[in-house]
């Protein structure tokens, strides 16, 4: 299972979901199956908390190895709506790693926030919603979710929320966070550009004189733009990412989608 | 203690080819209070008289739903109900999981009929004391199915059953023609005007104890049809249809409609 | 893709039948076959098994009765498919004492294949399923390795068979008179014996029609020319 | 049903002195208070037929279907009990499935009825269950074709399989009927329900075991079915009623081997004649009787 | 890539390394997990304008041994919908079987609908593509896998054409045009040339899909060791299927072979 958590991006470069690495031999006594239960099916996702919004992202592009299996294949699911179309929905959840284990726990979390309404005749919150995912996950801690999630709402202050997984289930809230191929690419750039990592007032010096630019939430616009140009950059240098750009942004006025180009090379 | 020899149980046949206690569970039902349902080419509507113990305390739910497609009125034993109502609501998730399509009201209602027959021909078993109006939409359009207690299941134009229920079965069957091409409203009305004539003297159709619930098909912009999903309506929500069945309101409506009722002079 | 390193060819699976042997097993590394002809089906096949190079049987019988005109023809594991075939031939009695009729050829095939595809993972039973019955006439039916079930007109199986495959499909006919099938068959398993190390031995037969089942046996010191059953 | 109240008959698997089983007996008595149904084989098909009385206006029209396929050529028609007899399709489905889990072919009509009626028999054993409120009528097609196992792949020889034994007929119609005691047996014509007397005396005047020319076509026999329905409702008269009616060809015939509902022209048609039939069977009874009244409808 | 179905669901080679088959000959209890033994190789499928067309050869491989060349590997279900099989053929006729389970629920709902194909009610290719992929993915769940990648066509709740793809692991995609094995590497970037998107696919009429779908069999028989040359082709319409289960490639082009001559400067 090591390359279900090469997140690492000194290890192997610009992170392929498979390593182009010498082949060598499985080492002496280990012992493999014959059937790999998992696979990798490339893609990255994206989410941004604002001040009264969350932006969730993910690309379209569904592949396996080298070859492109599907161009449109969303990773961004509506969570919990009354309905099939989740009209009503107010949480988004994205996944990526592997397609089949993603679908499973959609529709399983799904499920779950259906019986919910059922029972006590309320959509479930973000938070609950976020333990409960987080419950699900490590139900499975030894035959995982091979699932990097990222669930997307309002809180109950109307805050934009974003809470990110690893596949066994540990979770936190973030102001933002990238997921899946690009993720190792897409990262840093997020940290200085949402969270000003990095960022300093020109001017105000050198060493501890240096000021650090003031952190200021983003604009739905800026947001959106910033998303954009994140999927660019990643698409321009992981095989696996591209072919479109499937956004949806939560407001308190429900869920808003959007699919943008992207570059299909 | 008994009646005769043959009502002790749900195993044994009367000299007549009759169970006893399965017509006794019957019997229960029409402890209910009253609920109509009715169906039109495009909806179907389900409308109740809600009971409070007494006065101060709260009135006891009718109309549930169980999918975005299907929802049930029940009459007689609630807490028998509820069981069917779970398992309608587990079998439809399971099937829109497995299949993703709304499953066939007719299969999800022969479900539950077979499930009850059990229950009248084993020893140590007992029917349900329950009735049940299941209003829903597939493929084939709107559907209403009568469910009783010896597990028989019949689709219906329009049904009434509970408390009282005769009268109002004889408004629908006067009025049986109509239906099928009855809007939403109409359709509605109706049913309140049904739901009235199997009122006790004196009482009267009140935001509290009136429940309404509707579920149809829309016509879409490419041809295709999509379920508008099942709804329940309380309290104020129900007002403007309950006074559109006034008595005194009786003469506007029908005149607006430009068709002329005269069912409850 | 590789089954093993002891077969001739490196990317076959034909050799599988002897790689995915248990250690210190028996093994049927056989020429069978079964052939439809103008009245019903024909059966044959060597008679060697092996352990490793020793031969343990030099006489053994691989054609075995499942019910009265219901045969089978067995490769891979010997152990495997006596079992199974013992399965079966219950199954089959139960069949006729239960229903009040002989099963069919197919009935047959369906009850060996549902024993071979559900235990895939457990047997090494590549199996010749042939037979008549008076609504059918005579019918065969191939379940090799992994259970997967082929009607087929007539059938090749066991190691010795990947030496004859050009052989059967150049001399095949339809139809044949019972002597032409014979000698196609017994043809086929002369040269399946002669190329296959492990194949050997007599050749069996045994002939199913209206009449009956009826068994040939033909010995290698008379170069099978003589009929000795 | 002189050992009435004698206490013999208050539950199930317990014989009177006399050896009778008299919850069986009371169950046949409701089945005997169900509707009508029928099943005809003819030399060329089964035809179901149902007669459904209304006992509500506002029961949806042609919507509750009373006959059930258990089998891709096997129909299944009952009198009695309704939800009884949903339960027993339920089994019989299963029975079905099993068939072809094991044999992968699918089960023979007479294979079927054999295990429906053991399983109606079980009913009758145990006083923890009562026997069941339905007699059933179950109607199939024998393939008369090879009959491939299910999921194989491949061919024999172009030329067919060597030594069939020519000249035999396999498969064909089958129609087999099973009482609540799980008695069952094979029918040219069977009739359960209120109208059984008036159906069987009917279904015994048409040439259904002959093969000659005057034997009944599938056709004929849906004809025939729905006049048969029409007699055996007239001493109920006073209600409506709705015919229902299935079919089942050989490979070669209109349903190809399936069990179908009869398509609407034909029903319509076949209800046409029947009212006709009836009508003038009436006609001629009242004017014998009282000189020529007219039928009012 | 290794596209052959003996590879899949393998660890890959390139991220785990070369397997090591001595674990082959292991004894012992039960292996949950098997190989495909007798195999089929790929399955192709375009979207046209009013419907689908898939294709698949009639070879059923042993190894590389030519097992049984008269395997139909398109199935038709409830003459609406095409489920086309490649990889293993046992697993093939299971799920054929369990199809035919399917359809036969299907008609316990209302007896006549066999009779009506599309008929308003039934599972449509979607529902069916639905169902298979629960099936597939409970079963890689339970390590005891159906070694399969399936293609399923027909048209969706809203008659819209439909086609998708499910494999052994439960992975379950769409697109205009789907290939299984091989195909996937020689036939999917001929057939996206004509249809690399759903609105390219719109405009092709069927004579132009199978056309293109024709071409790439033969593309693939030229390049696939595990193929033949007789092969099923399947047009799924509105009013139900079209399937012609032994077809021969037909215009193939060999006779360039008399200008080769030698691998370097011989001419003669």
């Amino acid at each position: 299972m090591a390359a279900m958590f090469s997140q690492n991006p000194l290890m192997n470069g610009p992170n392929y979901s498979f390593n182009d690495a010498p082949r060598t031999a499985a080492p002496e006594g280990a012992r493999q199956h014959r059937f790999d239960p998992y696979t990798d099916n490339g893609g990255s996702t994206l989410a941004i908390a604002g001040a009264d919004f969350t932006i969730m992202a993910g690309d379209t592009r569904l592949t396996s190895g080298y070859s492109i299996n599907s161009r449109y294949h969303p990773k961004l699911f509506k969570i919990g709506g009354t309905t099939a179309d989740q009209k009503d929905a107010t949480i988004v959840l994205s996944v990526v790693g592997f397609a089949a284990d993603g679908e499973a726990l959609k529709e399983r979390l799904d499920a779950i926030c259906k019986m919910y309404r059922y029972r006590h005749g309320k959509p479930m919150s973000v938070k609950a919603c976020a333990q409960r995912l987080s419950t699900i996950l490590y139900q499975k801690r030894f035959f995982p979710y091979y699932v990097y999630a990222i669930l997307g709402g309002l809180d109950e202050e109307g805050k934009g929320a974003v809470y990110s997984y690893d596949p066994v289930g540990s979770y936190e809230r973030e102001q933002c966070r990238a997921g899946g191929a690009a993720a190792s690419l897409i990262m840093p750039f997020l940290d200085n550009q949402v969270n000003f990592k990095n960022q300093y007032e020109p001017g105000s010096g050198v060493g501890h004189a240096l000021q650090e630019r003031e952190r200021k939430p983003l604009t739905r616009s800026e947001g959106e733009v910033l998303v954009k140009d994140a999927f660019d950059g990643a698409v321009e240098r992981h095989i696996e990412v591209g072919d479109g750009l499937q956004m949806m942004v939560i407001t308190k006025d429900g869920i808003e989608e959007v699919l943008l180009p992207l570059k299909k090379d | 203690m008994f009646r005769n020899n043959y009502d002790n149980d749900s195993v044994t046949f009367s000299p007549q080819g009759r169970i006893f206690q399965v017509e006794y569970a019957a019997e229960a039902v029409k402890q209910g209070s009253v609920v109509v349902g009715i169906a039109s080419k495009t909806h179907a509507v389900l409308v109740a008289i809600k009971r409070n113990a007494e006065e101060l305390s709260s009135y006891q739910k009718k109309l549930f739903p169980i999918d975005e497609h299907v929802g049930i009125a029940i009459a007689g034993l609630t807490s028998d109900a509820r069981v069917l109502s779970n398992f309608m609501k587990q079998q439809s998730l399971g099937h829109r999981l497995t299949y993703g399509r709304n499953m066939p009201v007719r299969t999800l209602v022969d479900m539950i009929g077979s499930k009850a027959q059990i229950n009248t021909q084993h020893y140590g078993k007992r029917p349900y004391g329950v009735g049940l109006l299941v209003a829903g939409v597939d493929d084939h359009g709107p559907h209403l199915f009568e469910f009783q207690p010896s597990g028989m299941t019949e689709e219906m134009v329009a049904f009434a059953i509970g408390a009282r229920s005769q009268m109002a079965r004889t408004y629908l069957e006067k009025n049986l023609e109509a239906f099928a091409d009855c809007g939403r409203e109409e359709l509605i009305r109706h049913g309140l005007k049904a739901l009235k004539e199997s009122l006790v003297q004196d009482r009267e159709l009140t935001i509290d104890n009136t429940s309404v619930a509707i579920v149809g098909v829309e016509k879409q912009e490419d041809g295709t049809t999509k379920p508008q999903p099942f709804m329940v309506y309380d309290g104020q929500d129900v007002s403007a249809w309950i006074e559109s069945v006034a008595d005194n309101q009786e003469a506007a409506p029908a005149a607006a409609e430009g068709e002329g009722m005269d069912v409850d002079s | 893709m590789e089954f093993g390193t002891s077969g001739v060819l490196s990317e076959d699976g034909i050799h599988v039948d002897m790689d995915r042997l248990k250690k210190g097993e028996v093994n049927l590394g056989t020429s069978i076959m079964a052939v439809t002809f103008k009245d019903g089906v024909i059966l044959g096949a060597d008679s060697r098994t092996t352990t490793g190079a020793y031969i343990a049987n030099r006489v053994t019988d691989k054609l075995t009765q499942v019910h009265d005109t219901i045969w089978c023809c067995r490769s891979g594991s010997a152990a495997d498919t006596q079992a199974v075939a013992d399965i079966v031939q219950y199954q089959l009695g139960l069949y006729h004492m239960v229903n009040g009729r002989p099963p069919t050829t197919q009935i047959a095939a369906a009850v060996f294949q549902e024993i071979a595809y559900a235990n895939k993972d457990r047997l090494t039973a590549g199996l010749i399923i042939a037979g008549w019955d008076a609504r059918h006439g005579g019918q065969v039916y191939n379940i090799p390795l992994g259970g997967s079930l082929h009607k087929q007109p007539y059938s090749i199986g066991g190691s010795g068979s990947t030496y004859i495959y050009g052989y059967c499909d150049a001399n095949w006919k339809e139809g044949m008179e019972e002597a032409e099938a014979v000698a196609f068959v017994k043809e086929a398993l002369k040269e399946a014996i002669k190329w296959d190390g492990s194949s050997g031995g007599v050749i069996r037969m045994v002939v199913l029609t209206e009449k009956g089942a009826d068994r040939h046996l033909y010995l290698p010191d008379s170069d099978y020319k003589v009929r000795h059953q | 049903m002189t050992s009435i109240g004698t206490g013999y008959d208050l539950a199930n698997s317990i014989f009177s002195p006399d050896g009778r089983n008299f919850q069986v007996e009371y169950a046949m008595k409701a089945v005997e208070n169900g509707s009508t149904s029928i099943g005809i084989r003819c030399k060329d098909g089964i035809v179901l037929a149902a007669e459904k009385v209304i006992t509500s206006k506002l029961l949806k029209q042609g919507a509750n279907k009373r006959i059930a396929t258990v089998d891709r050529h096997l129909g299944i028609v009952y009198s009695g009990m309704i939800p009884d007899g949903r339960h027993f399709v339920d089994r019989a489905r299963d029975e079905a499935r099993g068939w072809r889990d094991n044999y992968k072919t699918p089960i023979s009509t007479k294979d079927l009825a054999g295990r429906m009626g053991g399983y109606m028999q079980a009913y009758t054993l145990y006083q923890s269950v009562r026997p069941f409120g339905i007699t059933a009528i179950i109607g199939g097609y024998d393939s008369e074709l090879d009959t491939p196992v299910e999921g194989e792949v491949g061919s024999g020889p172009s030329v067919g399989a060597g030594g069939k034994v020519e000249g035999k007929k396999h498969g064909g119609p089958f129609l087999y009927m099973v009482e609540p005691s799980g008695l069952y047996w094979g029918y040219y014509g069977a009739a359960t329900g209120k109208g059984r007397q008036a159906a069987k005396a009917e279904l015994e005047k048409l040439d259904l075991s002959s093969d000659g020319e005057s034997s009944l076509t599938l056709e004929q026999a849906v004809k025939e079915a729905a006049r048969i329905i029409y007699v055996a409702h007239d001493d109920n008269k006073d209600k409506e009623f709705e015919l229902e009616m299935t079919w089942i060809s050989g490979a070669d015939g209109p349903t190809k081997g399936r069990h179908q509902e009869v398509p609407e022209a034909l029903r319509k048609e076949a209800e046409k004649y029947a009212e006709r039939m009836t009508a003038k069977d009436i006609e001629e009874e009242e004017e014998t009787k009282e000189g020529g009244d007219k039928m009012e409808e | 890539m290794d596209h052959r179905p003996q590879a899949w669901g393998r660890p890959r080679d390139d991220v785990y390394g070369a397997y090591d088959h001595s674990y082959l000959q292991n004894s012992g209890p039960k292996q949950a997990t098997q190989a495909p033994i007798v195999t089929g190789t790929s399955v192709i499928a375009m979207k046209y304008k009013d419907g689908v067309v898939m294709a698949a050869d009639n070879l059923a491989s042993y190894g590389s041994l030519a097992r049984f060349p008269d395997v139909k590997r398109l199935r038709v279900f409830l003459d609406s919908s095409v489920v086309g099989f490649s990889g293993d053929v046992s697993d093939m006729q299971f799920l054929d079987r369990h199809l035919t389970d399917l359809s036969i629920d299907e008609a316990y709902e209302d007896p006549s609908c066999t009779a009506a194909p599309n008929g308003k009610g039934h599972l449509n290719a979607a529902n069916l593509h639905k169902y298979l992929q629960k099936l597939l993915y409970k079963r890689r769940n339970d390590f005891d896998p159906l070694w399969n990648q399936l293609l399923i066509a027909g048209f969706d709740g809203h008659s819209k054409p439909y086609l998708a793809s499910v494999d052994l692991r439960g992975t379950s995609f769409t697109s205009p045009s789907l290939a299984t094995g091989f195909g996937s590497a020689l036939a999917q970037p001929i057939m996206r040339r004509y249809a690399e998107t759903e609105e390219d696919a719109a405009k092709l009429t069927r004579e132009q899909a199978v056309e293109v779908i024709k071409e790439c069999m033969k593309v693939l028989y030229y390049r696939d060791a595990r193929s033949l040359d007789r092969y099923s082709i399947a047009v799924v319409t509105k009013d139900g299927v079209e399937l012609k289960e032994d077809e021969q490639l037909e215009k193939q082009s060999w006779a360039f072979a008399e200008r080769i001559k030698g691998y370097g400067t011989q001419t003669v």
